[in-house]
């Protein structure tokens, strides 16, 4: 039986991403193919998928098929419920989890100005975007909190490096704004490895100060 | 300056009282009947000076700091029985405006090293991150996503598929381990009575009692194969009587010295 | 967008069969195509997936892809379940079964001076090492296990007879045997010489008996 057709029937079977070693272990110890040789069975099924509606996908936890973005207008109508629709204070609690991964919850507070609700922390986990990856040793010992692969996959992404970058506008408010802005790093440490979200091209709050310029002063807030 | 930062303010945001709440304040008071459908509009209030500050062209760094704090503390009282929680947070705020306002009051040195400690830098540090996170939160939800715009498949029929059941492997030495570990507790607890069958009669009572679940009368001498001898015989007729004891099955004869028959008993006795 | 394409994402996507009125409605109202159209579509996809390991079936409910039967020997592998070793409650059921069957789960509680988990008697059961030959005439009519020709063939015997006795159980348990586990005789005949699960050390209750000494019958350090 050919390599790639089995490569092919077990991602369309598969309710979830499969990796190189999944499809290798789709066959009995001691004859299974070559990482390289399922990698170009892989690289083959996207060059044939590529005039069809659905595509082979490279996410954060494996390869899968999908349906093409384009086609969401009539597959949609496939299931009743609409698409959930998340609230501002969920994702703007995902996002700093994303981005400053990782981050207690009294940061993620002191960052939004208000309190994060346990509903959202615990909707977080249950939808295993988020998990607990360790502890900071400060009284208390409050959680810490990371992105998931899952969370990667729902949205589509390789890795943390493909979200967009962070950007801000305030301008007007340049004269006071003589701390550079550390651009928050994303640690790669527990999804594939990645790279920082790139800096914005042009920093549009730091005003061209001859004094600060070149430094390289990053004063970390917390 | 752009404007492609402009919050998107619906025609009206809210009914207050029957009357058409359609305007954001122009400045930080808030009526005291919109109060919570500002709570629930803005993420907070940093969320809220961002938009003033984006709106009204309001110039956080000469906000009217008095006339507000006094407008904010005659909420105390309206809060109490609202989202105290949040509230709070809109009060702690107003107390930061109020300090940045005195600390502005105060003369200051007229030295370069003053500037970093500019009262109103930390608050711009701050409306900076969390302005950071509300764009990138936003542009988050635009990202194609699983469920609204991309779709995982969830089609393909493996009806034809045959999945194997994989079973643990068992030594057979482990299972007679397991048995003495059995003995030993009960040997231990109680004076348990081990009755010391040989296991061909404990097997033959089995296959006895299978049969009859095909066949529930069975002739005694159905039971009986020529071929196992002597000792086969002996092993049933142990089985049977035992069988017998244990009221798994019952011994019936029709008439005076006709034949026997072995059947499960009708009814549970009581 | 393509019909065709419309058809076939659908498809994809559809937990169960979808018939062509579900495709159609996939369009607004008004814009539906005619059934004769999908029709034609479903045809063509027919053609065109051919040759690949999934094929396009119409059942009784509708259209669906399916995994073609060919493949079954590898996609199975996704859904097997590692197995995981048997506890030694189930063990020691077995084993109860085995000596004293037929024989109820009262008597195997009674014995064994715990519960039985319903679990174990239900493992036991689709593994088809035990069965139901009868059920007690007692109040409640509980079912009486005994073990089945699988569990001989499994262990290699070919009858009861070939375990071994009980008698050499009880005559290894001794008058003391309160404190440390004997070695069962278990005849190589009967396995192929494995590790032992670990026992203790210094086990010898059993007194050293000039008739076996010497045999094999010595404690194996681990």
């Amino acid at each position: 039986m050919d390599l790639k057709d089995i490569v092919e029937a077990a991602l369309f079977v598969a309710q979830k991403p499969l990796t190189v070693a999944d499809l290798q272990a789709l066959y009995p110890e001691g004859e299974q193919p070559e990482a390289v040789d399922v990698r170009a069975a892989l690289a083959e099924l996207t060059e044939e998928f590529i005039s069809r509606p659905i595509e082979l996908k490279q996410v954060a936890s494996g390869y899968r098929f999908q349906v093409r973005e384009s086609l969401s207008p009539w597959i949609s109508r496939l299931f009743e419920e609409r698409p959930t629709r998340y609230t501002k204070a969920f994702l703007e609690t995902l996002a700093i989890i994303a981005y400053r991964q990782p981050v207690t919850r009294g940061e993620i507070e002191e960052i939004r100005g208000v309190a994060v609700s346990t509903q959202i922390i615990r909707n977080l986990l249950e939808r295993e975007w988020v998990q607990v990856v360790g502890h900071k040793e400060v009284p208390g010992r409050p959680g810490l909190y990371a992105t998931t692969r899952q969370f990667l996959d729902y949205f589509n992404l390789k890795g943390l490096d493909e979200l967009p970058p962070l950007q801000t506008f305030i301008d007007r408010l340049g004269p006071v704004a003589d701390t550079d802005m550390p651009v928050p790093v994303t640690p790669a440490s527990y999804h594939e490895p990645t790279e920082k979200p790139e800096k914005p091209e042009s920093d549009p709050i730091i005003p061209p100060d001859p004094t600060t310029a070149g430094t390289g002063e990053t004063a970390q807030p917390d | 300056m752009s404007d492609d930062f402009e919050m998107v303010v619906q025609p009206a945001i809210a009914m207050v009282n029957g009357t058409p709440f359609t305007e954001m304040p122009l400045d930080l008071y808030i009526p005291p009947d919109a109060l919570e459908v500002f709570l629930e509009t803005f993420e907070g209030p940093l969320d809220l000076l961002l938009y003033l500050i984006r709106r009204q062209n309001l110039d956080i760094l000469d906000i009217p700091i008095a006339a507000i704090t006094r407008q904010y503390i005659d909420y105390i009282d309206l809060m109490t029985e609202m989202r105290m929680e949040l509230a709070a947070e809109y009060l702690l705020m107003a107390a930061i405006l109020a300090e940045i306002k005195s600390r502005m009051l105060l003369p200051r040195p007229e030295n370069a090293e003053a500037e970093e400690d500019d009262p109103r830098a930390e608050l711009v540090r701050r409306l900076q991150e969390y302005e950071r996170f509300k764009k990138a939160a936003e542009e988050m939800d635009k990202l194609p996503r699983c469920e609204r715009d991309i779709f995982e498949l969830g089609g393909v029929d493996t009806s034809t598929v045959t999945v194997r059941k994989v079973y643990p492997e068992v030594d057979l030495e482990d299972v007679l381990l397991a048995f003495t570990e059995v003995l030993r507790r009960a040997e231990r607890s109680t004076r348990h009575r081990i009755v010391r069958e040989p296991l061909s009669v404990r097997e033959r009572m089995s296959s006895v009692l299978a049969r009859l679940k095909d066949k529930p009368l069975l002739a005694f001498a159905e039971l009986f194969n020529r071929r196992e001898g002597r000792q086969g015989a002996l092993v049933s007729l142990l089985a049977i009587l035992e069988l017998c004891k244990e009221r798994f099955i019952e011994i019936i004869q029709e008439e005076p010295l006709g034949e026997l028959y072995i059947r499960i008993p009708d009814a549970a006795p009581a």
